[in-house]
Order: C-alpha cells, then structure tokens, then sequence
C-alpha cells in the first residue's frame, strides 16, 4: 500500500496521500476530516488506507454538511489543532463559502491579530470527466480574490508531495485546489520530499519568445503547446503560477518581461477569471514592454455540458493555445 | 381481486413491470458503461426499485417531480421513455435534456420533472418553491421531492422543512434511506438515526415505511400524498437499500458483502412476484412475458440512443440564456 | 407614504420600492419575499409600507434560511410566479450562493432548455458604514462571472426606478445589486417611469481625455474626479457599466478608443476584481489604441476594518482616482 | 444566606453587579451612538442581562466563549474590561480588537472570548470546533455559544448541533430566545416553536429556562455545563427580551409598546434587587454605593475610550496574514 518514497514512480494521488501520512506522522496536531475520507478512502481514494493507519479520531468521516465541517475545521485550528479539511470539490465548496470568506478570512483582521485559524482546506476542481455543470467548474480564482487566505496549486506530482507541509506550518487559512484530471499523472520522486516554497511561482519550461502563464490542469496543456510549438522554432516558456493568492507577480511580470508577449491558460470561465487579473497585473506594469496584447485562453461560457464532445469544446483546447500565440506573434 | 394482498392481478403485474423496467434498464446502464458508452457518474437504482414505483404510482399527471442523481427510476416511472432517458446518458441531442445533463441530470418540461439534481440537499429548496407557487396560485398539484438520508444532515434540509411546514406547502418530502451516504453508514451521520423523529420536530407528519415491500410503499404513500394534497407538507421515509456500488467507482471498502447478501434476500424483483404467485394472480408465462417486453423496451432504447445525433459543437453556447431574450 | 411620481423629487430607496410597488400592481405573478420586508419594513427600508398594501402573502417576511429561500425563489418561478427575492446583503448571500450558481444559473442549459428560472435577487452591496468585515464586502464581481445569470447594477434614481420591471421580464435569473451608500440620493424623477435597456452601459459624463469606467456605489467619485479634473483642463468620460454580466464590451472599448486611456474604478478588492476583468478585456481589445496602461483603482486588500479612518483609507478616495487618471496622462 | 434564595448577600450582590455593570454599559453606549462615537450596528443586550450573566458565571478561566454582534454583555462578563470594550466600539487602537472590529466583532484571546461573530449562525460550526479541538487534546475545558433564537432556523444550526452530538462535544449551545429576530417573531419562523423540542430532536439534552430570573438561569446553566464538562453537548434556551429595538435603526414597526412595557415588568434589574431585598439581603446604601461604582466604571472606560488613541492608518493592511510568516 505505501510506496518506497526514496525513488519510485509514483502518482499524484499517491504523493498526496503521502504527504498526509507524512504530516500526520511528524506533527500529532493533524488530523484530516471530510466526507467519506475514511471508510470510503475518500471520494478520489487520496486517503485510503489512511484510516487503516491513524484510526477514527484522525481520519475523520464527517456527515454531508460542508458549512459545519468547514467552520468546525477553523474551530479546531483556533482550538490549537492543524486541521487537513478536504471539500469533494470546489462545486461543493459553495455551501462552505461563508464559513471561509466571513470568518476564516476575516478572524485576524477582524480580532486585531490576536486570532489566526492555522487551517488547511483541500479540494478538488475541474472539468474533463463527464461531470456536468454542478461537478465540474474551476472556481478557485474566486477564493484568490479574498484577502486573509492563501491559494495553492500543485500541477506536478513534486508540488502534490511537498506543498501540504509548508501549508500546515503557514499560521493562516491556505486553501489547495487538486485537478482531478492530475490524480494519475505519475512521476519519478525520489529520495526527501521536495522542499517547496509556497510563495513561488515556477518556470515549468523556458522559452524567450512568449510566455504561456496557467495553473492546475492547464499546465500539461501548456507544456503541450510548448512542444508543438517547438517544432515551429518558437520557444514557449510556460509559468506554473502555483500559488494563485498572493500572486507572485515578480516571477510573472519578469518573464513577460523577457518575452514581451503573454497568453493566460484558466479552465475556469473568461470573464472574471483569475486570467483576467494576470491580463490586468500583466497590462499595468509591463505596458510598454509588451509586443502584443495579453491574450487569454478560457472555457466557453457556459455550464458544464454533460455530452464528450461538448465538454472538450469547451475547454481550453490545445489548438486555442497554438492560435492565442500565434496571435500575439504575428 | 386478492384477500391477501388486496390488489387485482392487474395492479399487481402493473407494478411488477414497473420495477422491472427500471432494474432492467439500470442493468443497461451499467454494462454501457463499462463500454463507455455511458461516462460520468452513474448511480443505479438497482434495490430501491420498489420505493420509486411505490410513490409515484401515487401521483396525478400535474403533480411535480424533483430528484438526484439517483434518478433514472424517478424519469421512467414518471413516463419519460426509456428513449430518451438512455439517449440523455448516451450524450445525444434526443435525450432528455439534450446530452448536456447526462445521468444525474434528467429533466423533462412535459412531465414536470425537475432533475435530476447532484449537490445533496440543494433541490429541497427548489421543491419548497414549487409547492409556494402551487399555493399561491391555488392549483391542487403537489409537488414530491426524492433524497437520499445523507442530505439529512446538510443544512437545507432544516431549512427546507422549516419552510415548507412554516407556509403549509403542498410537499411530500420522500427521504430514501437505503443506509448510505457513500461510505458513510446512517449512525456515522445523523446523532438521531430515527429520520422520522427528527422530521417530526418541524411539526409535520412524518411516517417511514418498508422500501423493500411495493404494497406497503403504496399504501403509505397514497396515504401522505391525500394529506398533502389537502395542504400540508409531509415526510416520508423508505427504508431501503441499493444493492449496487455508490457509482461505478465505489471499491464498497465500507460494507460487508454479507449485508448486501441479507438485503437481497428482500429483493422485491424476486420477493412481489412470489407473492404475486402464492396469492393466485400470476397466470403461467406471465414472468417471461413481462420479461421479454421489457427487454424489448430497453434493447429499443439502447439501439435509439445509439443511433441518435449528437448535438452539434457549433450549439455549444446555446441554452445558456433564453434564445430571443435581451442579452 | 406614496411619493407622486408625475414630477417629483425622490431617493433612491423611494425609486426601488416604486419600483417594486409597480411590478406587483401590474402583474400578480411578481411578489417579494427575504428576510424582514414584511413587518419591519425591509432592513434598509426599501419595501415600507408595501406589506400593508399588498399583504403577507405578497410580501413575505421569510426566517433566516438564505439558502432555503432563494432556492424557494427558484422554484417558484419554476411553478409560474415571478418572485423578487430579496437578501439583506451580499456577504449573506454567500449562504444561498450554491442555489444561485448551481441551481439557478444552471438549469436551463441542464435541462436542454427546457426549464428557464425567471428570477429576480435583489441585495445590497459595499462599505461606508462602519459595519466591518462581515457586512461591508462588494461580491458582485463574483458573480458577473457565472454564465446564466445577469447582473445588474443600478447606480442612479433612474435605474433604481427603471431596471427591476425589465428584469422581471427577463426569461433568466437578474441580480440587482444596490450599493447601500446610494439610498438616501436623491433626484427628480419625471413623468413616466424611466425605460431602461438592461442590455447597456452609459456614459454618465462624456469626455475625450481618459475614460473612468465605474458602477454602483462608485459612479458619484468617478463623477466628482471628472468635475474635479475638469478645473485642470482634464475632460474625463465617466463610464457607468450598469450590467456587470454580460459586459456591454462595445460601449466600453468605444469610449476607451476613443480617450485612449482607461482607469476602472471598483470598490471590490483589487485581485480578481471585476476590474480586472474590464482592463483584461481593454488591452486585449484596444491593445493598439492605447496611450497608457488600463489602471485600477480598488479597495485596499484587506477585511473591511471597522474604524471609519481606516474604513474610509481601505476604500477607494478621490486622490486615489486622481492620481491614477494623472498617471494615465504623464 | 436566605432561605428563600438560595444564595448568600454577597453573591446576590455580586449578581446584581454583574447585570448593572450590563446595563449601565449599554446604556451609555447607546447615548454615545447618538453623538457619533460609536458608529456602524449596535445591538444591545438591555434586558437580556439575567441570560448573560446566569450563564457566564458557570464557566471557568480555560472555557471558551462564542457569541453575536448583540456581545457587549458577554465580553463584560467574560472579564473582558469595559475600557477595552469602549475603545473598540470608538474605534480605537486600546480597543480589544484595535479598533478593526467594533460592536460587532469582540475579541478577546486571554479570555478565550471567540468573538464577536456577525453571521447569523455562522458562528455555531466555530463553537464545535473548539469543542473538537479540547476533546481530541483531552482537555476537560467546555465552549460556551450563545446565539439568538433567529439563528435557529439557519442550516448551520442544524448541522451544528447535529456534529457536535453526533462526535460528543463539550459544547454548550445557549440560546438566547428574545422572540424576535429583527422584526420576525418567532412564530413566523419556526414550524414549531418550542425549541427545546426541536434540538433534542438531535438527541441531546436540551432544557429552558425563565431567563428573566438570573438565579434560575444560574440554577439551569450550572447543570447544563456540568453535563458538558462531563462529555456530551447541550441545548438552553433561555426565554428573555429585548427592551430596546433590533438596532439603532430599528422603528419597532411590529411590536406593540405594550409588549414591551409587560416585558419591562419583568426586568431583571428591578425584580432581582426587589428579590434581594425581600430575602433581607440588602443593607441601606448597597444600590448607591453599587450603582457608584458602575458609573464610575463606566466613565472612566468612557474616558479612556475618549483619550486613547486611533491605529495609525499607515497599519491600514496589517493583520491580513501573520506578521513574519511567509507572504
Ligand atoms: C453538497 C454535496 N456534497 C457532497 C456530494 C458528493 N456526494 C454525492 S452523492 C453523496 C452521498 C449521498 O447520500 P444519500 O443522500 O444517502 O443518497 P444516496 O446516494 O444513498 O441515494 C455524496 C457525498 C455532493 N454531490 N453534494
Ligand atoms: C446570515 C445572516 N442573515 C441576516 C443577517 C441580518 N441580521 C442580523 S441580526 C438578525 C436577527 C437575528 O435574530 P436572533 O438570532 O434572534 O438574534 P437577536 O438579534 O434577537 O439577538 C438578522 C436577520 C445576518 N447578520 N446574517
Ligand atoms: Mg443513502
Ligand atoms: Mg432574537
């Protein structure tokens, strides 16, 4: 059940779970809670076996009631523990959204810094499965917009294994949105758990003639383009943004620099997306830098639809990638 | 007429066919999707057939439906064709909801079937809202809302009761506890595992009733369905089970493969015929009669939903608003 | 009670309950229903005096339960009706967003469609009151980013008094977000109700030298910046968006091709902003055009604290869109 | 000691001083929201002092304390200082929560005092995890939660009080029933208005009390966090008025004067020093000489309030995320 971590193939699903395991062991504060994360092996098996290993108390089954068991978690970290809570997704989260934006976000502020809720709330978000429209939106970039909170998104298995300790030991809410399209996605990961600085975004490929900035899911998609595009002499650099609040936006705004042209990758739906806000930060400070407009990639507006062909239209596709630069360098 | 039972033999091949349709198209399903012909989540009814068939049996053709994404037997039962229900999870523009909803999201306007809706617990509130309108408008219909007993525990459903109860809503609320939310079992969700206790401290009638038995289902349910109709909301539980996974991709960790065995001692697909039988109002070949139109019904179906258009990419954006409507 | 409405001076409060008095008179199916509107005579006093004419049935005063009855108005306007649904504020809101995007917004593409959810949610939006972090929030951007429902926002006495009748007419589900600095305005209303096209934006002040592109609460600073500015010499055109969803892109880039300069003003948190959807939208639109990066101008990004300096500093100030418009024309 | 009573002379003083130091506070606050020093909501608690202090005298130093925007009385009673309390309502630096909080938002992390919580029943899920927390470190330390009986209607009630039984927490959830949640009775929003019914409907303890009779509530609470601190979560209501309206902006459209006048008769602060007096505890010059010292406390947190300083704006964004942690 637990693989050798010193050097072995493992998935993301794995190195998450791991990465659980792993807090749980070093730190007794721990405990991870959510629907079915016990008995069922959570919803996308990221903690079976957990149970098995840490028992009841730590592997919390909870009833469906995502705005008790949320605020629960913010309780239990003022309460002096270091809550995992995982949300089935992102759709869900919405009946937790209250507890998070009202009062995990506000507590610190609001009591003059002498409450902070050292909480960890994981999910997962996305489309790519057949899910339809309340299963599969990407509405992450809503949580990188409130202040008090930190986003995090691990699109390798790297950042899957070593993202969740820093988070734990962060003294504020940090939020980690997992792709389900990511779970299998496997890598070699050998000897120490990698050692992640959650303030950082990540040149996932240079390049100098246009910078391809996305997260999550998107990430494989730009690499993707990236080669493609390759073959044509262009060489893409593509930006993990990882930690999508607070932006890092000297990691972006450098690379932009550089290139001097921009195309933003979001699964999430174009107006109002965490795009847009790389666009604007892109077009106020590196104005005068740019060759070309800043160019955005998006799912079409429009709820999930359930059929194959219509959800793959609607998501960004690897042709939309290709036209976005080709537009911005011509 | 049967003493024992106290049905015709009409009544009772009636609501035998009515629980084979929906097992043997669930079977359907299940094997189209493990040819990928149906993708999502699927959630079959399979074991609860006799809860569905039980209630809305009860209805008047005016009377609204709302469901979850267990509710391929709610469609069929309430007269949307097997057609277009399969053609829905096929992905195609003949189904039900235009390939857009798929399996948990089977709609029909005519049949006043409101979904087919997959956050647990968020279709409570829409059934309050129908049962408003019916009252505001003085209409007799009444609205019946199907959930599962984990959405006992989400908070709409407090708030729902409160509402309906609150405004005297023409609701029947049917909670089909087959034991599981998940992996989650009733006693690791719910403080109080007597659903009709906790229904009842809204101040309505609560009643719970034998999900495996279609006779007693009826008559529970013809009775709640009167109370509501005359205006009050009410609750009523079907003690049931699903013999099946959660979804397809449930490894059932949290459930001993005996417990499922006991459960499907009480199968009703095996248990009403029977009784059928001991009661005299089975004739011989009925079984294989039944049987073979309803393969056929579902062997037409799977064959319609293989052979129906896929909706074009180019209507990708369509529905999203009302078409003619301001923009 | 009634103010005349044949020429007369009115607050916005007296235009939204005129407003909603009309609606119900001339047609049955529209009754408004939230917490409070009934016998306390709404929380900021908008529906007073309409339970006494129109009765309980039609003005409901619901308990607290946002999530049950936005859902009710959901449904109800499944069964026929065409209910006004009114919660308190926005932050609030938050209780009943999973009914609003995962419901509402996505039935009629769910339902092939079949089913259209003609619904109205009216609520309050923004700072300025010293109520602090858990009522002073402006969300509205949120949900100008969820396809299947239209947003609104009426910033002036006209469109308090013009928007709602078209809005109940509107096959989909509108939102009217009021910003409650704007109820005690007043202006004279004339004649017959104001027709209000719900599909557009409008220049609020025109001007050739820069565009301020605001809503809501802020459309009176962009309006005093532009006077302001004019002692300068500056002529600024002030854009007042008015439907946040779906943006009137073509009012917005003709002005701004025009000006060849964009300062967008929101009091929402500048990352993820709706803002930052307006500049995304301006430089990858009017990228060429430009004479000077689209800026923003936003609430600071924190907790809406309660002290009125500090309320009033986090809050976007008139030096604040000054400075920035200066900027735009170095 | 009087018979009757049940209590001592110095602990029916002390009692009395407790609900007068309340009063005393509101009312002054409520006079400086006229002059524009305090600003934004402000709720009072003047009548429902007896709640209040019945209850928070129970608890000991390491309980925790959640509780609404209608807290002043809470915070006082917690030890919170009325200096502190002032200056937070000024807006203020020295205030207990830098002035970022307000009426609305006490704070307090040496009294475990939780807010200061402004989400109508938001604040319940925070109080099971504190229970959480001090049961899973095996501490025998209990939350207090107070929220008003509008609350009750709130999903987040419902799934509250569900997890804290269902997991076993040493919650005490008191509710502070007014009858009115703003301008909404309670029969207007409960399907069933006996609220003891409607939380034991999650099987747990759950009991009322008179809550203008500060020895009763005493007597009842004591039980009540007893059984807490022996494991298990509990239900009080508390059956109280507001004198004043909802807020300052409240006209009171949907309460007659006389209701409230009959309430008035049962106010705590007449009928508990009456009470006292009766039982012989009183001596000449116990109601100036208390009712001196509360002024004088209030005055000087007045002052206080008036001289400190406010938070310098350039600290405008601090406190969004730790100080020192990584941005
Ligand atoms: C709000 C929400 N939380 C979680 C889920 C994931 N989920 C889907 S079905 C289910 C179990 C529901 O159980 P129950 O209500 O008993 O219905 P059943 O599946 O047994 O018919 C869960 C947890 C969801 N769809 N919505
Ligand atoms: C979720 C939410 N909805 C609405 C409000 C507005 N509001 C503030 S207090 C209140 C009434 C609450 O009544 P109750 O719980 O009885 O407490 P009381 O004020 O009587 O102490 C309302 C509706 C709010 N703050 N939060
Ligand atoms: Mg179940
Ligand atoms: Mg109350």
């Amino acid at each position: 059940m637990t693989p050798d971590f010193r050097m072995s193939t493992v998935s993301y699903r794995e190195a998450m779970r791991e990465a659980i395991r792993d807090a749980m062991r070093r730190d007794p504060r721990v405990f991870l809670m959510g629907e079915d994360v016990g008995r069922y092996g959570g919803c996308y098996a990221v903690s079976k076996g957990l149970l098995e290993e840490f028992g009841e108390e730590r592997i919390r089954d909870t009833p469906l009631s995502e705005s008790a068991f949320v605020g629960a978690g913010i309780g239990a970290a003022l309460g002096g523990l270091r809550p995992i809570v995982e949300v089935m997704t992102v759709n869900f989260s919405l009946l937790a959204l209250d507890q998070i934006v009202n009062t995990a976000a506000t507590l610190r502020h609001m009591s003059g810094n002498q409450f902070g809720v050292p909480l960890v709330i994981r999910m997962t978000t996305g489309a790519g499965r057949q899910l339809a429209a309340q299963h599969s939106h990407s509405l992450e970039g809503w949580y990188a917009h409130v202040p008090g909170i930190k986003i995090l998104a691990p699109a390798t298995i790297q950042d899957a294994r070593g993202m969740l300790w820093p988070a734990l030991q962060d003294p504020d809410p940090v939020l980690i949105f997992e792709h389900n399209s990511l779970y299998n996605e496997t890598a070699a990961l050998t000897g120490e758990p990698p050692e992640v600085d959650i303030r950082k975004a990540q040149i996932a490929r240079p390049g100098r003639d246009v910078s391809l900035l996305t997260y999550g899911g998107t990430v494989a998609l730009a690499l993707e383009a990236a080669r493609t595009l390759e073959a044509e002499g262009i060489q893409a650099e593509v930006i993990d943004l990882r930690v999508l609040r607070p932006l890092d936006e000297a990691t972006i705004l450098e690379s932009v620099r550089r290139t001097r042209r921009a195309v933003v990758i979001d699964e999430a739906w174009r107006s109002g997306s965490l795009a847009a806000e790389v666009c604007a930060r892109i077009a106020e400070e590196a104005f005068y830098e740019l060759e070309a407009p800043p160019t955005r990639v998006c799912s079409a507006e429009v709820p999930m639809p359930y059929a194959k062909h219509l959800e793959q239209a609607a998501l960004p596709q690897l042709a939309d990638v290709l036209d976005a630069v080709r537009g911005v360098l011509a | 007429m049967s003493e024992a039972l106290g049905i015709e033999r009409e009544q009772g091949l009636h609501l035998w066919r009515q629980m084979l349709r929906v097992r043997r198209m669930e079977e359907a399903s299940a094997e189209l999707y493990t040819k990928s012909k149906i993708r999502g989540f699927l959630h079959l009814y399979i074991g609860q057939e006799a809860g569905g068939v039980g209630v809305l049996e009860q209805l008047e053709p005016g009377d609204a439906v709302v469901a979850t994404y267990r509710e391929h037997g709610h469609a069929l039962l309430r007269g949307i064709s097997a057609r277009s229900i399969m053609a829905e999870m096929f992905g195609k523009q003949a189904g039900c909801s235009r390939g857009r909803g798929g399996s948990m999201h089977l709609f029909d306007a005519a049949a006043r079937f409101y979904g087919g809706n997959a956050i647990v617990g968020g279709h409570l509130p829409l059934a309050v809202g129908l049962g408003l309108a019916d009252r505001l408008q003085g209409r007799k219909q009444i609205t019946c809302c199907f959930f599962g007993e984990g959405a006992v525990a989400e908070g709409e459903f407090h708030e729902s009761l409160n509402l309906a109860r609150l405004w005297r809503l023409p609701v029947l609320f049917v909670c089909e506890n087959n034991l599981y939310a998940m992996g989650t079992a009733l006693a690791r969700s719910e403080a109080q595992v007597d659903l009709c206790r906790k229904a009842a401290s809204y101040d309505l009638h609560a009643q719970a009733v034998d999900g495996m038995d279609v006779l007693a289902v009826a008559a529970a349910a013809r009775a709640c369905v009167d109370r509501v109709r005359s205006g009050e909301p009410v609750f009523l539980e079907v003690k049931t089970y699903r013999f099946r996974p959660h979804s397809m991709f449930d490894p059932e960790l949290y459930r001993d493969r005996e417990e499922v065995e006991r459960w499907k001692e009480r199968d009703p697909l095996v248990t009403f015929p029977e009784r059928l039988e001991q009661a005299g109002l089975l004739e011989p070949g009925d079984r294989e009669r039944l049987e073979a139109e309803v393969a056929s019904e579902v062997a037409d179906a799977v064959a319609f939903a293989e052979a129906a258009e896929f909706e074009p990419v180019s209507d990708l954006c369509r529905f999203v608003y009302a078409e003619g409507a301001p923009e």
